[in-house]
């Protein structure tokens, strides 16, 4: 657009910043330059343009200008543009009829001994403003309602404090854990660090609330197979796995269990025991109904037995489930679904799962827990015994460039209680802890960390183990580098915990893909919006995550979080509509040929390619469209364009700048 | 005296002619306009666009460019196409023989060979026009079948074929072939009759020198287009064959005097001549034909013309009777792809390497020459082209021409510079001189 | 007249852009020949502007956005800047403009002093490179 | 009413001028007299141009030859119009840019040293017709394909106004589902034909198509019959630029290619393949040696 035959009325505002600008800028120099442009209305200076005076007159200016658009001269747009934006409201103008040019950080402090060059620099990019700014439009904040629900995937401690804070703020929350009862990792721990709390005795109650909740809608031996939608507005599909037991007709007596000829391979305790192929993973289980495994059900291999059936006195038993696709609709999401072990077998040196007296913190976990295969006795299970010495290695995996790069942030505070609980049980015991470095940095943790460095028979080595190897005893030796002595030591012992890198969850890839959500490459984990100032949030809006799903994280930061993404939850659906962000893509449709680069190139399929009148066009979603530009990066007919960032835009501020 | 044809017409592209007569000898030059340098555009490509590239050296024979590139590639890289898409190939190469002999029929000598005082003064609404038209449009259809489009075709590609036509599509080419030649059995007679008495009506008594022919033969001593081994008649009637890739030891080209361009000889027993390609050659070097409708006027035509004295003028017959043929070869091909499965490729692979394609084009021999790195992209490139091949005997017959009229007149004032002229443009004209082809860079110029 | 040699920046908003603004709350100096225009994403990446830029008259075309892999504020606009800026380097390469004219850089929204420092090198580089002047289409028939 | 026309071409292959007279209805309409050609060294005896109301130019401006021929003709018709890709955009022979007229002349007579005069001289560089002189129409194509011809003939028995189409191959491709999220990794032409499905969209499948940065016009001829778009209509109304909108759209659909050397394998010739037909036409015409001059700077000043 040329200015000089503009209609437009262009107000512009430079401020000094006292001599933050002013210092080295000659302002005044500008205003004469900008002045003869014939488009300008006003070109004034302020000392401080962002005081209250600042703004009255650049308020009063508009008006008797009669100025219909503004460029101000200042600083970032991060901390000032809302704050002019306001001014141009008052003024009667569109907030986007703004454009802020950073004069400061962008000139005044990065060339303050260039006095002249600096202030002809000042002068281009505002006049580049000037161009670009006669072309913007005003735009609009479009509001879309929000349904007043959210689904919360991963049923352990983070799901569950999302779940429970969301559904007391008054909010229909759909619990889905893949699992048959909610509880997650943290119902298999026997204690917590540092406090030694009971774990299920915090965590029970907990799942009974749920269990219980008017809000909460609990689907477990579920999983999410589908996502659509957007912010406000999502439909999400689940898929409930069949129990062939009724949930409606059980009263959880567990006679069927004890009835159950057939056993397997126990999950839930790390495979350290049997169940029975009807089961339940834990007492505490909720809900308390059991389920039947199918692939070692003699009645589902081999058409026998029934025996369950035949015994129930509720007649609970149905052989014919079918599996059950429920639809529901939310408004916002949370994913939970927590982590899991790394697969240590494949730290080859710590012979993982070639002795049976190696075993992970979780196992151990097991071993020591009341409702454990030994019911809270510590026996070896290659020995049969209580062992008497026993080694614990830190950062199996973790903090290793062949396994994972990170640091698993619990082992080092989970060696010490499995220290507690070895001492605690045996006390004759010698434990010994290979770990290069303890990292006790939380609340309570280095207090921990004395008290257990205190107990007699504990030894810390201040080295990373070499190597594990079997004895033809069953005894295990351990190798290390000794740095206070400076020489290999072998030490040999009855049973060894190796304290197990943390990953992401085996789920948790599925849901980032149905979600289009960013995972790291090691580990898996989430990424969230911004590490520092939005650790809940994703880039995807209306979808939050919170616990072990974005990295390694302890009990209470895991439940911190739960409690942060549900309050972004509940602030979300309680407020009942979304703002979307004016700056969406605009398709030019006597241009666009409908050749869909553009919705291939959209990460948050905000484009959709639809027929009108014949022809094929892209249409943009604005309530998912982020402004990102990439469909504007990879359009080849130049027929999608980001609003007020034009292609002819940034072609004037390349041709002011060059003139 | 001087003498100045400028620019010759209706042939395809720019040509100027100029003759000098001094007192002992003549001068002819023939100057080709135009110039875009295809050789030089053609390094650094890569090796599957080069012919698509060279398809736009010509835009009345990319076909034959296209092919005979295509063939150097797969040489370089080794591959040996399907049959049913070599025969695909074939079928596309007659189809734009006969469409570009078709042009030269229907449209560059069309006012020479129509009666139009019969009919109307608008020559373009003739029965005669009008069905050779039609039948121009049938081959155009088996080419657009066969190759994807006539004028630059894409179908083709280093391994075969792209898309391999349906049983309906090989069906409508057959189709095409067989009304094309019902037409043209009916249109022969009236339209050799004219295209006779144009011959005569041109050639007077001149007898124009007997040079060199060459053609690619097939293994029965036929005519072949797409494969086959070159075959060479020298002017004492000595045969001589050899195989495309050896071309470089018996196809010379080398600069002259007043000329950038370099013009191709043969080199036969050491010594560098002069030859002609094109129908004429192709016709005169082949055995015989096997088909139906060709065959006796094939028979025909050599029973009258069985010497080698060469009429270049004839060149116009030997055109029309090919078109027949390549007809009835379509028609006999169709027939040969149905009974062969239809793989459309092989497997392609890049590597470092050399190859030669030669295929008949419509005007006759058509050699490219490539090479290319490892990466495929092309290093060298030498095109020899038909017509820049036939230039120096143009001249040659030129010469031939304005002798005989100082002869006849001894005095070289007296010649009427219209009657030479027209001699000298329906000569031009029978050879049917692509000038797009043979300048895609060479240029060749007065003094 | 004005600046010479001039260099034009693209940013990205987050990243870039940041580090751009922190290089000035730093106090970082730099040679004042670039100007720095502003987009969302380094995936708003045209080639047109760098073309139309270097046709122009600038000297140097900076593209600038987050590091790979995990730091694109839009999920992977840094990796679309990458292979376009790959095809327009190797594009721009055979038509015998230098690698200088055309770079592309991730700049963290951390790294003010990165920015600094290539806004430094580029102008540094650029007042080595002569500048090039386009003739027009109706100039080539001049002999 | 006969409308006279005139065909003149300067560095061309024919094939425009051949895909106009062998159209059927452009025959219809010299048989009814509807066209009269008044000039045209192919199908016509007339040696010089003479007034005609329409001039279609084909091919591109090599030589100053080309120059003089284009200043005899320009003021002898009423309506001027640039007939192909050559003419419009510079065409196949516009990739003579990338190389010195003088290294063109030298690496084709061998290194023989002209010294004979005569030869119209090489212009600096190739130019498309429209780019130095103003043109009523262009009809890009390589050649104009048949759908087009048809609309100008159209336009010129008419004499109503006659416009290009304003959108991409893509919007007439019938393999175009408006979707281009790829299934198999971006590669060079040849290697995939060894599993390309010609039914299916080629980008897509991986392989460069330059429909989506192709001007419509054709019905997307090529890729309907089983060949990718190599681009021959020339980029949009709106850019100049086929290479930089093609780029711009492979960034964004093949974004993973990892490592990224392999983006320049599938790709060994960006500005061949890119700018195939329009580099004389786009905004960086030329290889910088060919068109660009150097000024040494003194410093950084002011």
């Amino acid at each position: 657009m040329n200015i000089l035959d503009s209609s437009t009325k262009t107000a512009v505002f430079i401020c000094h910043c006292g001599t933050n600008i002013g210092g080295v800028i000659d302002i005044s120099k500008i205003i004469e330059n900008i002045k003869n442009i014939p488009s300008i209305a006003v070109a004034q200076d302020h000392r401080f343009l962002c005081s209250t005076d600042g703004i009255e007159t650049m308020i009063n200016s508009i008006k008797t200008s009669n100025a219909d658009r503004v460029v101000v001269a200042a600083c970032s747009f991060r901390t000032h543009e809302p704050l002019f934006q306001e001014a141009l409201h008052r003024a009667g103008l569109n907030p986007y009829l703004l454009e802020l040019v950073n004069i400061r950080e962008l000139c005044s402090w990065v060339h303050e001994n260039e006095r002249d060059r600096a202030t002809e620099k000042a002068l281009k990019m505002i006049r580049a403003a000037i161009m670009k700014i006669q072309d913007n439009q005003p735009l609009k904040r479009i509001r879309l309602p929000v349904t007043p629900a959210a689904l919360v995937i991963g049923g352990g401690i983070a799901g569950i404090r999302a779940a429970l804070d969301i559904a007391e703020a008054g909010f229909t929350v759909y619990l889905v854990e893949k699992e048959p009862s909610i509880g997650g990792n943290m119902a298999k721990l026997d204690k917590t660090f540092p406090t030694l709390d009971c774990s299920i005795c915090i965590l029970g109650p907990l799942m009974n609330i749920v269990a219980h909740h008017p809000n909460i809608k609990l689907y477990t031996y579920s999983e999410v197979i589908s996502i659509n939608g957007r912010v406000g507005d999502f439909s999400v599909k689940i898929l409930k796995k069949p129990r062939y037991v009724r949930e409606d007709l059980c009263r959880g007596c567990l006679i069927c269990i004890a009835k159950c000829p057939s056993k397997t391979v126990d999950e839930f305790n790390m495979g350290l025991s049997h169940r029975k192929a009807i089961y339940v993973p834990f007492p505490q289980a909720v809900p308390r109904i059991p389920v039947i495994d199918t692939a070692s059900c003699l009645y589902f291999q081999k058409g026998i037995c029934r025996a369950c059936e035949k015994l129930c006195p509720a007649n609970a038993i149905d052989f014919n489930q079918k599996e059950e696709v429920v639809e529901i609709k939310v408004g916002a999401i949370v994913v939970a679904t927590g982590f899991e072990e790394y697969n240590i077998s494949q730290v080859y040196e710590y012979s993982y799962g070639r002795y049976p007296n190696i075993v992970t913190g979780l196992q151990l976990e097991r071993l020591a827990s009341s409702y454990g295969p030994t019911e809270g006795r510590l026996i070896a299970p290659g020995l049969n015994r209580e062992p008497r010495r026993i080694a614990i290695i830190n950062c199996v995996g973790s903090r290793d460039e062949r396994h994972l790069p990170y640091c698993c942030r619990v082992g080092c505070m989970a060696s010490l209680k499995h220290s507690w609980y070895i001492k605690h049980l045996m006390p004759e015991a010698e434990v010994f802890i290979f770990a290069d470095e303890v990292r006790a940095s939380g609340k309570g943790f280095e207090e921990f960390y004395r008290r257990v460095r205190l107990i007699p028979g504990v030894y810390i080595v201040k080295s990373k183990a070499s190597e594990v190897r079997g004895n033809p005893d069953g005894t295990l030796t351990i190798k290390a580098f000794d740095p206070a002595i400076s020489s290999e030591i072998a030490i040999t012992v009855d049973l060894v915990v190796l304290e197990a890198g943390i990953v992401a969850s085996r789920g948790t890839e599925s849901i980032k893909n149905l979600l289009k959500l960013g995972a790291l490459n090691s580990g898996g984990f989430l990424i969230e919006l911004h590490p520092k100032l939005n650790p809940v949030e994703t880039a995807v809006d209306g979808v939050y995550i919170c616990g072990a799903v974005s990295g390694p994280k302890d009990i209470p930061d895991t439940v911190a979080q739960a409690s942060a993404a549900a309050s972004k939850v509940i602030s979300l659906l309680s407020r009942g509509y979304i703002e979307t962000q004016p700056y969406s893509a605009i398709v030019d449709e006597s241009r666009c040929s409908g050749c869909g680069v553009c919705s291939s190139v959209c990460e948050y399929s905000a484009i959709k390619i639809v027929k009108k009148k014949e022809r094929s066009v892209a249409v943009v979603d604005e309530a998912l469209c982020k402004g990102c530009g990439a469909c504007v990066g990879s359009c080849p007919s130049r027929a999608i364009e980001i609003a007020n960032l034009k292609l002819n835009q940034i072609d004037a501020m390349v041709a002011e700048i060059l003139r | 005296m001087e003498m100045e044809i400028k620019p010759v017409t209706r042939i395809e592209g720019h040509l100027d002619i100029y003759v000098k007569i001094g007192d002992e000898d003549i001068d002819v030059q023939i100057k080709a306009g135009g110039f875009r340098g295809f050789e030089k555009i053609l390094i650094g490509r890569p090796i599957e666009e080069t012919p698509l590239i060279v398809s736009r050296i010509c835009g009345v024979c990319p076909i034959a460019h296209y092919l005979a590139s295509i063939k150097a590639i797969e040489t370089i890289l080794g591959i040996k196409p399907p049959e049913a898409s070599n025969t695909l190939r074939e079928i596309l190469e007659l189809g734009g023989v006969i469409q570009s002999h078709l042009l030269h029929l229907g449209f560059l000598l069309f006012p020479d060979i129509v009666n139009n005082d019969k009919e109307t003064s608008n020559i373009y609404n003739t029965s005669l026009f009008k069905t050779l038209i039609k039948i121009r449009s049938k081959a155009i259809r088996i080419v657009e079948i066969s190759g994807g489009r006539h004028i630059h075709p894409f179908n083709i590609v280093p391994g075969g074929v792209l898309r391999f036509p349906s049983r309906d599509e090989l069906d409508a080419i057959e189709i095409e072939a067989k009304e094309a030649l019902k037409y043209l059995s009916e249109l022969y007679s009236k339209l050799s009759e004219n295209i006779k008495r144009f011959i005569e009506n041109n050639s007077n008594s001149i007898v124009y020198e007997k040079t060199a022919v060459a053609a690619l033969s097939s293994s029965t001593n036929g005519i072949a287009f797409y494969d086959g081994i070159i075959r060479v008649l020298d002017n004492n009637d000595s045969e001589l064959f050899f195989h495309p890739d050896d071309y470089i030891k018996f196809i010379a080209e080398e600069p002259i005097r007043y000329s950038y361009s370099k013009k191709p000889y043969i080199v036969i027993n050491g010594v560098k001549k002069p030859f002609r390609v094109g129908p004429l050659p192709r016709l005169l070097l082949s055995s015989d034909i096997p088909y139906d409708i060709s065959k006796d006027l094939y028979r025909d035509f050599k029973s009258v013309n069985r010497e080698c004295s060469l009429n270049p003028l004839l060149y116009n017959l030997a055109r029309l009777i090919e078109t027949i043929y390549c007809f009835e070869k379509i028609v006999d091909l169709v027939d040969k792809i149905r009974r062969i499965s239809s793989i459309s490729r092989t497997k392609v692979g890049l590597r470092e390497g050399e190859g030669v394609g030669i295929v008949e084009a419509p005007r006759g021999l058509l050699i490219h020459h490539l090479k290319c790195n490892r990466n495929g992209i092309i290093t060298y490139a030498n095109l020899i082209i038909p017509t820049a091949i036939n230039i120096p005997v143009m001249e040659y017959d030129i010469k031939k021409i304005v002798r005989c009229f100082i002869d006849k007149h001894y005095a070289k004032e007296d010649i009427e510079y219209n009657e030479v002229k027209k001699r000298i443009l329906s000569l031009v004209r029978s050879y049917d001189p692509c000038v797009s082809c043979a300048t895609h860079n060479i240029h060749v110029i007065k003094h | 007249m004005g600046l010479e040699p001039r260099v034009l920046a693209f940013t990205c908003t987050y990243c870039a852009y940041a580090a751009a603004e922190a290089a000035g709350v730093s106090k970082l100096q730099y040679p004042p020949h670039i100007y720095v225009i502003r987009l969302p994403c380094s995936g708003m990446f045209k080639s047109y502007y760098v073309f139309k830029a270097l046709r122009e008259g600038f000297d140097s075309i900076l593209w600038s956005g987050c590091h790979p892999p995990y730091d694109c504020h839009f999920i992977n606009g840094n990796y679309k800047a990458r292979v376009k800026a790959e095809l327009l380097k190797a594009y721009l390469k055979q038509l015998g403009f230098e690698d200088q004219r055309f770079r592309l850089e991730w700049i963290s929204a951390g790294e003010p002093d990165k920015f600094a420092r290539i806004a430094k090198e580029i102008v540094e580089e650029a007042i080595k490179t002569p500048k090039i002047i386009f003739l027009e289409h109706h100039e080539a028939v001049n002999k | 009413m006969t409308i006279s026309i005139g065909i003149i071409s300067l560095a061309y292959c024919a094939g425009c001028e051949l895909a106009l007279i062998s159209m059927k209805r452009f025959n219809e309409l010299l048989a009814r007299g509807a066209i009269d050609i008044k000039y045209s060294t192919l199908i016509t005896d007339k040696e010089e141009l003479e007034k005609v109301d329409v001039l279609f130019i084909t091919g591109s401006i090599r030589t100053f030859e080309d120059v003089e021929t284009i200043k005899k003709a320009y003021s002898k018709a009423s309506k001027i119009i640039a007939f192909g890709t050559c003419s419009c955009y510079g065409g196949i022979p516009g990739l003579a840019n990338l190389s010195k007229r003088e290294d063109i002349i030298k690496s084709i007579f061998n290194d023989i040293t002209p010294t004979i005069s005569g030869l119209p001289e090489l212009t600096r560089f190739v130019i498309p017709l429209q780019t130095v002189v103003k043109v009523d129409y262009s009809v890009p194509g390589c050649p104009p394909p048949e759908p087009l011809i048809e609309m100008l003939l159209d336009s010129l028995i008419s004499g109503k106004e006659f416009t290009l189409p304003q959108k991409s191959v893509c919007e007439e491709c019938p393999l175009n589902d408006g979707d281009k999220k790829p299934l198999k990794e971006l590669r060079r032409r040849l290697i995939a034909l060894n599993d390309i499905d010609v039914d299916k969209c080629f980008m897509k499948q991986g392989v460069l198509c330059m429909g989506p940065a192709t001007l419509a016009g054709c019905r997307a001829l090529c890729p309907s019959r089983g060949a990718p778009c190599i681009g021959c209509m020339g980029p949009l109304p709106s850019s100049r630029d086929q290479a930089a909108d093609i780029i711009d759209a492979l960034g964004g659909i093949f974004y993973t290619v990892e490592p990224l050397e392999k983006i320049l394998e599938a790709i060994p010739d960006p500005v061949g393949l890119l700018s195939m037909f329009t580099l004389p036409y786009s905004t960086i015409p030329y290889h910088k040696e060919v068109g660009v001059k150097e000024v040494k700077r003194d410093g950084d000043g002011d």
